[in-house]
């Protein structure tokens, strides 16, 4: 879809071209967790890549008004140069924009898209200048495609969808798009929509409850790692071959990797934290120093592999590892 | 009376310095902490600074200063960050819906005092504990936000929605204006109105207030009642700032609200409080999270350090507190 | 007068002094209570006998000063170490476990236990105990379930449970009918016989007269004097406390109403629940009605039905010759009713708000307009009540907690004074305090009939009600047994609330 | 006994349904639960499915059955996610870094009880409520557990280090045992020791405990520790269970404690109480989990339903309490 474009936008928001030392904020969605701290490393890496840049991070905690609050009082002191941010709540964010495009502190969100629209990747607030993601929809389209793949000869085909939690925005927006993928197909049964809360606890009981009411499912389409991990460790203390079913996970952890290189989990939709925090970092870095700045990076395209990977496709990139683990 | 009796000394405030430090234990945290950003940084002793935490936590600390009033009467409302998500999509909704950005805003007071009142009529109709009562009716409240919205955020294009929340008068933003006349507010009620007091002696003990005459229901009733209005207040403030309503707008701001409040120095016990003590604990949390963005510290020492400041403050208020 | 033991001193202190805030609760006491004896403790309100009674039992720790027991002064002093060395306070306030049963309060501290596991049997040594009191108590009841005076009977088997030999015993009998306080004074007497000193803290100076072998007079936190109480007399008691002379006799009643006088109040065969049955009685103007019942025989819930607390279930209340629709205390409160219930921290004040405020509370309506209250006139009218009723300190931002007991029941009578009651209900309103402040209370009890208040006088010192009421009601199992004319003999009513032939309770 | 005082009607347990009905109404609720899913679904009245939610929730059960003691004591302990956290990642780490699953799952109930006696000793040396004061340590603890794994989860791949989370005795996973031990010990505890009735009456009158030579603020501590022992149990269980440490891993788990504790009836006042009336508070949460899970009922609900049955349960425990 979204192709990589080469374009000067930044001239409006950006700086002419700040020298010297460059201070940027990383607004983490939490310090700690993997996955951000893979946006951090990489992030840091480039930096010391480019030279003259230093990176901090900030802790959001999971909470959007104090992520909200960061970028105000980023915005306000001076301090930094440009912010890259992994956003806990991509439309209220929005709000607080406005005030870093004031301040002429350029924004790189990562992850996901700042905005009302979930899907649109081309930077909707003024003030942001580059997105580096992926769409969502679109690569939850393509996860589900290949439970209809495995479930081709199979009547009923029994699925079990494990998301995060179907309050959130971007989870609500997958299961959406699972459910348009799968619904036309007869065969294929929903049979439950679990909630994993990104959490292998919850996780673990959810799929042990499903299981109970349904013993013979064949598909468990889950969109996060640490949910399938959980779920894993009821399938198979209920007794059942992973590799007979069709076992999915999202976010291209060390550990997803490892479970789809084994044949365990059929299925991983990958994600390049690492790589996006790297991308991110050249961008916002572009933006202050007045360079050209690419407002849209498709993050798929960051990785050595496809998008979705499954053990053929691992087979044929042998190195590859993940980029971020839990 | 008696010529011995004017001998002895009048029970009058305890003087001395360890006295003082306990009743003002919050202001002198507060103090401290101010002094030590101040010297640390730079950026933090500046105009606009001081305005934006004053700014932010606006909407935390008029939904303190209300729950200050609960506390004070024997409750405990756990409810608010609900009714905020309710009144925050409620609102949205609204101006979505007709077009009128003001319309819209005006339905999230509305909306909290609403879901206040059935929480004190179910706390005092049922007769059951505030606290379970406001669990529970928080879990109702949140799952109606989210069927409000079906799960998704209702943006609001409305041109004007946004003024509430983003606007100010000068440099002075539109909440920290309302924070004040809501913090003026509740100090005027809870020290110079019969419901004020009141509420203090229904707080302090419930039987002698009923037994002079007091409707210990009615009074316990609005209390939870204003507590939902500041809570439909703070989301009025929330989603115009943000411009649209999520249904998980308010998550966890009940538990930063009655931490303040009792950070503050107000007694869970109920009876004895003020105003200004859970404005001081909403700052003193906020000087904390301020701190470490500014002075760009190690994120992971963050919560330790909250953890630490606020057993400070509070060893400090219970300083030699020996018979 | 126990005769050998004499010598030997069981607790003694030594420049005991005790600071709350400003006030100077004990100003280098110095003292000793010998082996064996009951020793009275005597003194106004305030005077600190309950401060000096809670240092001995380790509940507060003195500022300076030293305790001696049994010859060896005491250091680290906590109320294990206390009890561990053999000594027992029974506080002045109740302080038992509502949820625990009787017997369970009684050995609290106690359990016999093998590491810590509780062995079964405790009702037997319940009954054991019981043998000695004789209260007659269940060994299983909830205490909460309990009345006040039941509560109290409890307090003194927990510190006999104890085998203390030294027992404080602050005010136990202060809602103790007068046949219990006997029983409790035959159990000191027993006590004593077995070597334990008991300090007895009372403002019943008979009863001093009575048990106690000497009696320390205390006045502002300091010592007055030690005697035999041989020596002593009532008045000269009384000097010693108040340190000038004062009248302890009741005052003169105010000319009773004529009998045609419409009643204020009115009960008709009124039923609540299962404590009152089928009462009946009026007040008039100006007239002081007494209730005399033994603990327990449900006075305090007629005293409640009246005022709108419980409920009623058959039978009717007149007021002014009208009946009352709506009842509640509210209610109650806006046609001119007032109570000053017998629980005076637990009903009556809001212990942590200042003085000012409890005495307002009830009549915000008339300080306040449109809500907003208008302070100055509030406390101005406060301050002038408190100097009339003499409540001490006279400040209108008192901290009521720590007002003793007389002054406390002094600001629960400015409370409802403020309003000008036409009908005012008083229960135990003496209880626990002073002679002077008592001899105060009474004036004003007499002022206010006298001003054309109808009064109903509960109280469980028959003297008191006899010597106040123009009239007394016997009250008998919930039920009114019958009226009485003012100045009848205690000893006749007493006869005729135990129903003459009867034995008394607590013998047997 | 003498005859006078068996003429006064004895405070019987009070007659009738309405009582029966106020002191099982978690019981109550709990066997309605029960009844619906049975009938709605046959997947629900299995023994894998009771086994599994047993084993699923007893976790929390332990930290709710140790929590009643802190309750019934007068307290509240905030802090038992955050000892459950750091007991997790404490047992992770030692078990990867000496290779000894048993030596690793050892330490997390070692580290909750320590945990535990501290904040114990905060809350009686400092003289603070343990309300705030867990609050405060719960933080610190938390920023511990997110200090210890540098915020990472830490795996464990020593092989048996599974078995106590995952194994059991035939169908009967260890965890219901130890829960069902524990509960035990918590009620023989609570019942049948001196140390129970101290608990109790210190929660009822400290200062009656305290008058009857009862050292009030050593009760106080031990029931932090139990409790902090329990939370360490608790993550020895899911740490295994999950097969890795994560400092997170204890996120709310005390809120969810705390409420089952009330919702089962033991008085927030504290001075009494009942462990089974927890056990039962935490198996009504989780039927409604359970059944929303086995009946693919729309999650948008749940919440909803949640704060309906708690506020059944607990109008129930109050009903007709009117005078
Ligand atoms: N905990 C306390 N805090 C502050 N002041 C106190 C406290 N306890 C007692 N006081 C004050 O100390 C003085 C002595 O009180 P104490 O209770 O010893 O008197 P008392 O002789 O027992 O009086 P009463 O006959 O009313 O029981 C009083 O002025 C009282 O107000
Ligand atoms: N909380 C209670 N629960 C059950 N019964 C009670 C309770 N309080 C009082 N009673 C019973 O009600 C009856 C009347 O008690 P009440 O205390 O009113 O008597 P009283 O004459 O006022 O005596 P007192 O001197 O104790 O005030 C007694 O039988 C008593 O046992
Ligand atoms: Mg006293
Ligand atoms: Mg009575």
């Amino acid at each position: 879809n979204s192709d990589v474009s080469q374009v000067n936008s930044g001239a409006s928001e950006a700086p002419s071209g700040k020298t010297g030392p460059v201070k940027i904020a990383l607004l983490a969605s939490s310090s700690q967790n993997g996955f951000n701290k893979a946006v951090y490393d990489g992030a840091v890496a480039k930096a010391k890549e480019l030279g003259d840049v230093e990176v901090t991070i900030f802790d959001g905690k999971f909470d959007s008004q104090t992520q909200f609050n960061q970028v105000q009082n980023v915005a306000s002191q001076g301090t930094y140069d440009g912010i890259v941010l992994v956003p806990n709540d991509n439309v209220g964010i929005a709000a607080a924009i406005p005030a870093a495009a004031q301040a002429k502190i350029p924004v790189v969100t990562t992850l996901f898209p700042v905005g009302p629209k979930l899907t649109e990747l081309t930077p909707q607030v003024d003030g942001v200048v580059s997105t580096v993601a992926a769409d969502t929809e679109e690569n939850s389209k393509k996860l589900a495609e290949g439970v209809v793949e495995y479930c081709r000869d199979k009547d009923p085909c029994k699925v079990a969808i494990l998301i995060g939690q179907l309050q959130f925005p971007f989870d609500n927006l997958r299961n959406k798009a699972y459910r348009s993928v799968l619904d036309p197909h007869k065969n294929i049964k929903v049979v439950a929509t679990g909630q994993g809360n990104y959490d292998r606890d919850t996780s673990l009981k959810a799929m042990q409850n499903i299981l109970q009411a349904n013993p013979d499912l064949d598909v468990v389409l889950s969109n996060a790692d640490q949910q399938t991990i959980g779920a894993q460790v009821a399938l198979e203390s209920a007794g059942m071959d992973l590799s007979k079913m069709y076992v999915t996970g999202g976010g291209g952890s060390q550990e997803a990797v490892k479970q789809v290189r084994a044949g365990k989990w059929a299925a991983d939709q990958i994600d390049f934290p690492n790589s996006m925090g790297k991308a991110a970092l050249e961008q916002v870095v572009n933006a202050v120093r007045g360079k050209p700045v690419t407002p849209v990076v498709d993050a798929d395209t960051l990785g050595p592999v496809p998008v979705i990977v499954t053990k053929e496709v691992l087979d044929q990139h042998p190195g590859f590892k993940g980029e971020w683990a839990d | 009376m008696t010529a011995s009796a004017s001998a002895r000394p009048a029970p009058a405030a305890p003087p001395g310095v360890l006295p003082f430090i306990r009743r003002y234990a919050v202001l002198i945290m507060l103090a401290v902490l101010f002094v030590v950003l101040s010297v640390s940084t730079s950026s933090f002793l500046t105009v606009t600074n001081l305005l934006n935490i004053l700014n932010q936590n606006a909407p935390l600390a008029i939904i303190a200063v209300a729950g200050t009033l609960v506390v004070i009467c024997g409750g405990f409302d756990l409810s608010t960050g609900a009714i905020f998500s309710v009144a925050n999509v409620v609102a949205a909704w609204v101006a979505v819906n007709t077009g009128s950005p003001v319309l819209g805003l005006l339905c999230a007071p509305l909306v909290g005092a609403a879901l206040g009142a059935v929480n004190g009529a179910a706390i005092t109709r049922l007769r059951i504990h505030s606290f379970l009562a406001t669990l529970a009716s928080s879990l109702v409240y949140g799952g109606l936000a989210v069927l409000i919205t079906g799960g998704f955020l209702i943006s609001v294009e409305a041109p004007g929605f946004t003024a509430l929340g983003r606007g100010g008068i000068g440099p002075v933003y539109y909440a920290i204006v309302i924070l004040l006349l809501f913090a003026l507010l509740a100090g005027f009620l809870l020290n110079y109105t019969t419901f004020g007091r009141y509420v203090l002696s229904v707080g302090g003990n419930a039987e002698a207030a009923e037994l002079s005459g007091i409707r210990v229901d009615r009074v316990k009733l609005y209390t939870f009642l204003f507590s939902g209005l500041a809570a439909g207040v703070a989301a009025a403030i929330g989603v115009s700032r943000i411009g649209s309503g999520q249904p998980q707008a308010g998550d966890g701001l009940q538990l930063l609200a009655i931490a303040a409040v009792i950070l503050g120095g107000t007694s869970i016990y109920g009876g004895v409080g003020a105003i200004w003590r859970s404005v001081c604990g909403v700052y003193l949390l906020a000087l904390i999270d301020n701190g470490f963005d500014i002075l760009n510290a190690n994120p992971f020492f963050k919560d330790l350090t909250t953890g630490v400041v606020i057993l400070a403050a509070v060893a400090l208020s219970a300083a030699s507190k020996r018979r | 007068m126990p005769a050998a033991t004499r010598e030997a001193v069981a607790a003694a202190v030594r420049g005991l002094s005790k600071r709350f805030g400003s006030t100077q609760a004990l100003d280098s006491v110095t003292l000793s209570f010998a082996a064996g004896e009951v020793h009275g403790l005597v003194g106004e309100n305030g005077a600190g006998k309950s401060t000096l009674g809670k240092m001995i039992g380790g509940l507060y720790h003195p500022d300076s000063g030293e305790i001696e027991i049994f010859g060896s002064p005491v250091r680290r002093w906590d109320t294990k170490r206390a009890q561990d060395a053999g000594v027992v306070v029974i506080a002045q306030e109740l302080c038992l476990v509502p949820a625990l049963s009787v017997a369970q309060n009684v050995f609290l501290g106690r359990e016999r236990s093998t590491f810590g596991v509780l062995h079964p049997g405790l009702v037997q040594r319940y009954a054991e105990l019981e043998q000695v009191c004789g209260f007659g108590l269940p060994a299983d009841a909830p205490v909460e379930s309990l009345s006040i005076a039941d509560q109290q009977k409890v307090e003194i088997m927990r510190a006999l449970a104890r085998d203390a030999r030294i027992i404080v015993m602050d005010e136990p009998t202060s809602s103790l009918t007068a046949d219990e306080a006997a029983r409790l004074h035959e159990i000191m007497r027993w006590l004593r016989s077995r070597g334990t000193t008991v300090i007895y803290v009372t403002h019943f100076l008979e009863d001093v007269l009575e048990n106690c072998d000497r009696v320390t007079v205390m006045r502002d936190g300091r010592v007055i004097r030690t005697s035999e109480t041989a020596t002593e007399t009532k008045s000269g008691l009384v000097e010693a406390m108040l340190g000038e002379p004062a009248d302890v006799l009741l005052p003169e009643r105010p000319p009773p109403p004529s009998p045609e006088a419409d009643p204020v109040v009115e009960m008709r065969e009124v039923w609540s629940g299962t404590a009152v049955r089928g009462v009946s009685l009026a007040v008039r103007p100006g007239e002081i009605v007494g209730l005399a019942g033994l603990v327990g025989s449900g006075r305090t819930e007629i005293a409640r039905a009246l005022f709108g607390c419980d409920r009623v279930d058959s039978g009717e209340i007149r007021f002014c010759g009208r009946p009352v629709g709506a009842r509640s205390p509210r209610a109650s409160i806006s046609r001119g009713m007032a109570m000053i219930p017998e629980d005076r921290r637990g009903q009556g004040l809001v212990l942590l708000r200042p003085t000012f405020e409890n005495v307002t509370l009830p009549h915000l309506r008339g300080f306040s307009r449109a809500g907003v209250l208008a302070r100055r006139a509030e406390r101005a009218a406060v301050k002038e009540l408190i100097d009339r009723l003499g409540v001490r300190p006279a400040q209108v931002d008192g901290d009521v907690s720590v007002y003793s007991g007389g002054n406390q029941q002094k600001v629960l009578f400015a409370k409802w004074l403020l309003g000008r009651p036409e009908f005012l209900i008083l229960d135990e309103p003496t209880r626990g305090v002073d002679v002077g402040a008592k001899a105060k209370i009474y004036q004003l009890i007499v002022d206010i009939a006298a001003s054309g208040t109808a009064v109903l006088l509960i109280s469980s010192e028959l003297e008191e009600v006899v010597g106040l009421s123009h009239r007394v009601h016997l009250v008998r199992q919930g039920a009114l047994i019958g009226e009485v004319p003012a100045d009848t003999s205690v000893d006749e009513i007493l006869q005729r609330l135990f129903g003459v032939g009867e034995e008394s309770r607590g013998e047997s």
